[in-house]
């Protein structure tokens, strides 16, 4: 302190950073320029009416379909048919995931059979679906609960195997029962890579709404969609496809709450 | 002069064996057409390949989604194909076994039963619609289940999902045969229908009319022979052998021949002489279409032919 | 409920790091180890609490465990184990939640450990908040809260300040006179052994071997009053350590 | 050792488990087992022949397709565009990844994006894929990069998001640039969660090789498929289903190799 | 280089940790800091590497940092902070390989200062299969390689058994005797100050502030010479501290 304070300088802060802070209104603006710069394109003709409408004109047809009061009826039946679908498939997929990565039967038996159902195209079993399940709402539920079962499956083994089991042994040392270990250090240890699971196989979900709804849906989202493309009523088409994106939006932002919550312990 | 190159785009069904043939027997390079099949595996991305300009030419039936990228100025339709006569084997109404079991047996009671379309505004929905009009009940009194794909709605007749469907005859008849379900009616007795038709480009259309004449020229060469050979097949056997074994390389091409060939001879159904158009049927199809409202009203006959290139009637 | 240590050994993979040890742990004693850094003491304290199998020999225990212990082998790891995701408070009740105490009689043992560790302020932090003292603390306090009737400590005060060390190791000592409580407890530490050990095993080298055992005959209450014997006792240990070291040395040399 | 040995027992071992431990032929023998039963299921009728034939007739199919030589002619077509979608797409999503999980800027603009591209069918946007890339490989390939980009995005970004920063800050206090803490700290902690989000992208990217070839495709197991369905070949089909499963069986195969390998720091 | 903190204060979310910190680190000279767990020593540490923001107060560097140093300003963390998939020598070259050096000067120097602390043989091992002894010790031999101007430690002996640990503060001591670096050492180790540092900085109970400073006029090559001199040192520092936990039980006991 009884240096001159010319010659000295604070340290140099080298922490810090690595840790992006939200910055709220960033994501609206973005939305907000790429419909307008669309919105232009289509105006000035850069681009083409052919197969990609204005935004504006989506925005009619969705109008077209909150004024015939059809929108409520595609959106409850989505809904209904996505939130039984993901729930379902997602339980479904914790439950095996944990399976597997705790048990090794389980392991040894269902990776392969995951590996090699999980690639199979549900469009191409359509067929097979129907037979199964019916054209009611079974077929429409389980081509959704598949989907999102085996994502959900390899987020969570692969959570899990990921866990340091120096924990488990802690809990072992202090005779915690399986079920106690499984659901209060496995579980928990694991969460940040099931939500991200989460993530995926709810947006997964939502594709293949369409997938669903290809068979004898009269009603929803997807069948709404499909018909628009197969009519080339690429307005109808983009306004669908629009109810599509903010669902996702909206499941996105409830996974970002509940990690929010979840995972304040993490620094 | 070099030849003209051309893109036809197909599908790999009998139904398109006039440009295969055409192509088998040199009629396109005569006409100084060097044309290269493109493959789809639906309708739709073939109508849009047009409008990008990918492909020149395409065949396949009206649909809502056609009508609407013509009404855009994309494409024009310019010559019929498939076209359903009194007489000639066409598409068939077939009901499941278990509704046949239940008193569907004609094309008449199907009033209340359900029945597998591919999609709203796709040919099948226009079929039974005709259906309707004919037996006297309104379109709406049939269940329409749109299943998206011909393997879906065969499967949900199988199974009984859907009491009926129509369907073309090469697969109508063995399914009947096998009794995994029943003919009922055929779609000949609602015709005349111009089922499928030859398109291409606006801009095809307008700019470059000589190669679109050559083009159907070529094709109609194409189609004479295949209805000489494939429609009388009884008449000359060897004949037949031979454009079998033509169409064949294009369809059912990962099967054996001996597998595949009854396929292609039950699929052959009449193609419309010199590609020829019924223009009163196109009419009554778009107005059906505007009345449902699955296409603009503002939409002209005009706007989606142009039928400068082959006889219209 | 005694333990009792016959013949262990140990590899992991190729490498020897445990060579047949013998060791008796008699109950109501404290058995302190120490040996070099490496030797195998903490691999040492997971074969005796079970948590991991030895290659050769066996951990036995004699006669029955006390029936009011929550759980009768309780460790404290070097590493501490905290579940980050739960709270001190979380962390203390995760090991009561298994046994059937009522919400309040757990909420009243969580007071007591936290206020014997100090840690009342801290009741509901997550472990990331912490200092490494106070996780260490946390650490010890979950030991003691399901009664334990022997207690593994695998340097249970190393990362404690002087003053937090002895406050800690006297309410030990007082646990001990009131509970008689069986103990392993490694430390590197050579006051922490002898002022808390009733024998002091020092281990070699890897591969880790019993070199000597050390009785200390003075009552665990009365040992802060004989701090010269406790020097003696120290520094018999520590010229065991050297001679250990400075063998190992020539055998390197030699070798 | 004085005690007598009657009224001694070993310590109960609480460790170990919750690791489970390869049972090499169990998995095979799950194939095996499911493939006898379904054999027989269809010889004795129980299993419709309708929609789905028996294995044996789908090998003849198989065979078929050996001897016409078309088989090396669908699988290359497919496994190029595999190999080029689904890598430019994961690099993609890990780069895009890693911006979102580091840069403020990044995450608040394009994590809205992801949440709401990520949901549209790209069956959906088939005619625009077309219009944009037009019917050649171009389309195919975008198509499946499209599909594994994002399940990669959220996989990097979640994985790193989950990292403990004092790693991070001990390298920031060795003066280690930027660039290298990316790559010798953030990527190697958040590999685990990269290589299960690929698990997840690579199985995408084959259901995909349907969709994508739907565009004006020749050859091509997808376009094999989607003919043979188009056609009611059941056998087809499931001969083709059979060798998009084997795809997805090697992929997760080599995975298993790179964790293995990669990953075998774990405990 | 010295390092000037000048009245530093910190705050995390509503919880003073820091008030009021002022202190002179000379260049060439040791500050060994004590104070009660969870006082805010490594809180400290922290800023003075610039880790770390104070909410007030700053800490500012007086003079040309030396330019064979690798990284003037160098850290042992508390808890390790290893990088779980490299091994030993891949921790170690982790901090070189961004300065443009040769592989055999690496090698070189990786050589030595595994040999320093005893973990020659341990090169490939990853940090799971290490004891808590061997993982400081790399973190030691991680800061030792990069030829530290300053050295930050944070209780950098603290998981050593007493030979090692001796050991490696003779090896510190040796080092500052070659190369005079500054370094501020935190610890809960009285005798470890009295050995190392020029001063001792003892600090009170959170929020944490300078209680004394207490300088230590000799030699650091000659204080073994001096036992009896040390033990005073210590239980001076030993007296000062129970003084202050003895206030602030009053001052409990009066609020
Ligand atoms: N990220 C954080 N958030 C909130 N509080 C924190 C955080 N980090 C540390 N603290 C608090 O700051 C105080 C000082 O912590 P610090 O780690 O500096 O203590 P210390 O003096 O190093 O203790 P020890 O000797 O036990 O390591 C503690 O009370 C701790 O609870
Ligand atoms: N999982 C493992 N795989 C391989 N080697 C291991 C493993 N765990 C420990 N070791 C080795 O076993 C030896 C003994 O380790 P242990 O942790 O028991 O030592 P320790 O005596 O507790 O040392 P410290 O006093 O440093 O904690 C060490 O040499 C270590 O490298
Ligand atoms: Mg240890
Ligand atoms: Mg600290």
């Amino acid at each position: 302190m009884d240096k001159t304070p010319g010659t000295s300088r604070p340290v140099r802060f080298r922490g810090g950073g690595f840790a992006p802070r939200p910055l709220g209104l960033v994501g609206a603006l973005v939305f907000i320029t790429i419909i307008i710069l669309w919105e232009l394109g289509s105006r000035t003709g850069v681009i083409s009416a052919l197969v990609l409408p204005a935004p504006s004109e989506a925005y009619v047809a969705f109008e077209e379909l909150v004024r015939s009061g059809l929108l409520w009826k595609h959106l409850s039946a989505s809904l209904q048919r996505l939130i039984i679908g993901w729930s379902s498939g997602a339980l479904l997929g914790v439950l095996v995931g944990v399976a597997i990565a705790l048990f090794s039967f389980a392991r040894a038996g269902l990776v392969p059979l995951v590996s090699a159902i999980f690639p199979v195209p549900k469009i191409a079993l359509l067929p097979l679906f129907i037979i199964w399940f019916g054209i009611g709402e079974g077929a429409k539920v389980a081509t959704i609960l598949f989907g999102t079962f085996f994502p959900t499956v390899i987020a969570t083994y692969s959570g899990i195997d990921n866990l340091d089991r120096s924990l488990v042994r802690m809990g072992q040392s202090f005779g915690l029962s399986w079920f106690s270990i499984v659901r209060k250090i496995i579980l928990p240890g694991a969460l940040p890579a099931i939500l991200s699971g989460f993530r995926i196989s709810a947006a997964v979900a939502i594709i293949l709404l369409v997938a669903a709804e290809m068979i004898g849906a009269e009603f929803g989202v997807g069948a709404y969609i499909l018909m628009a493309g197969s009519l080339m009523a690429t307005d109808q088409l983009i306004a669908g496809v629009a109810m599509l994106s903010c669902m996702g939006l909206t499941v996105a932002w409830l996974i970002s709450r509940a990690e929010k919550y979840l995972l304040r312990w993490r620094r | 002069s070099a030849a003209d190159k051309v893109k036809l785009g197909a599908l790999r069904f009998t139904s398109h064996s006039g440009g295969f043939v055409a192509f088998e027997n040199g009629y396109f390079k005569d006409a100084g057409l060097d044309v290269e099949f493109v493959y789809f595996q639906a309708a739709t991305p073939m109508a849009v390949a047009i409008a990008s300009g990918d492909i020149d030419f395409g065949v396949t039936s009206i649909t809502g989604g056609l009508i609407n990228l013509a009404g855009k100025g994309a494409i024009k339709v310019i010559g019929g194909a498939l076209h359903e006569e009194k007489g000639i084997d066409g598409s068939a109404i077939l009901a499941s076994t278990k509704a046949f079991a239940d008193g569907l047996t004609s094309p008449d009671k199907l009033k209340g039963r359900s029945l597998g379309i591919t999609q709203t505004g796709s040919s099948f929905h226009y079929m039974a619609a005709q259906v309707a009009k004919k037996e006297g009940f309104a379109t709406s009194d049939i269940k329409m289940k749109p299943l998206q794909k011909v393997g879906a709605i065969i499967g949900a007749l199988k199974s009984g999902q859907v009491d009926s469907m129509i369907i073309v005859p090469h697969i109508a008849k063995p399914l009947s045969k096998a009794g995994k379900a029943k003919i009922i009616g055929w779609i000949n007795d609602y015709a005349p229908y111009q089922v499928t038709t030859i398109f291409t480009s606006t801009k095809n259309a307008s700019g470059k009319k000589d190669l679109v004449k050559r083009f159907v020229g070529a094709y109609s060469k194409g189609i004479a022979d295949f209805n000489r050979v494939m429609l009388n097949q009884k008449a000359d056997m060897a004949a037949t052998d031979a454009m079998v074994k033509q169409i064949h390389k294009y369809v059912y091409a990962s099967r054996p021949y001996a597998k595949a060939a009854p396929s292609i001879k039950n699929g052959a159904m009449r193609i419309s002489k010199n590609a020829s158009l019924d223009l009163t049927d196109v009419k009554k199809q778009l107005d059906w279409f505007q009345s449902e409202g699955l296409v603009s009203k503002s939409i002209t006959i005009d706007q989606l032919v142009d039928s400068s290139f082959v006889e219209t009637y | 409920m005694d333990l009792n240590i016959q013949s262990l050994g140990h590899y992991y993979s190729d490498l020897e790091i445990l060579r047949n040890i013998n060791l008796d742990v008699p109950a109501g004693q404290i058995v302190a180890v120490i040996g070099p850094s490496g030797c195998g003491k903490s691999t040492l304290l997971r074969m005796i609490g079970g948590l991991e199998q030895p290659t050769s020999g066996a951990v036995l225990q004699v006669g029955e465990t006390p029936n009011d212990s929550l759980n009768p082998l309780t460790y404290i790891f070097q590493d501490f184990a905290l579940l980050p995701w739960r709270s001190v408070a979380g962390n203390i009740s995760l090991v009561l939640e298994d046994h059937k105490l009522g919400s309040a009689e757990v909420d009243e043992i969580i007071e007591n450990v936290l206020s014997r560790t100090k840690l009342g302020d801290f009741r509901d932090a997550f472990p990331h908040q912490l200092s490494g003292g106070m996780k260490q603390r946390v650490a010890i306090a979950r030991a003691l809260a399901v009664r334990p009737a022997v207690l593994l400590m695998d340097e249970p005060l190393s990362a404690l300040d002087s003053q937090t060390h002895d406050l800690l190791m006297d309410d030990l000592i007082d646990l001990w006179m009131r509970e008689k409580f069986t103990s392993v407890y490694v430390t590197h530490n050579l006051s922490e052994a002898v002022h808390l050990g009733h024998k002091v095993v020092v281990m070699s080298r890897r591969p880790g071997m019993i070199t000597e055992v050390v009785d200390i005959d003075l009552a665990l209450d009365t040992r802060k009053d004989h701090p010269e014997l406790l020097i003696e006792y120290q520094q018999h240990l520590w010229n065991i350590m050297r001679d250990e070291v400075r063998a190992a040395e020539l055998e390197l040399v030699d070798g």
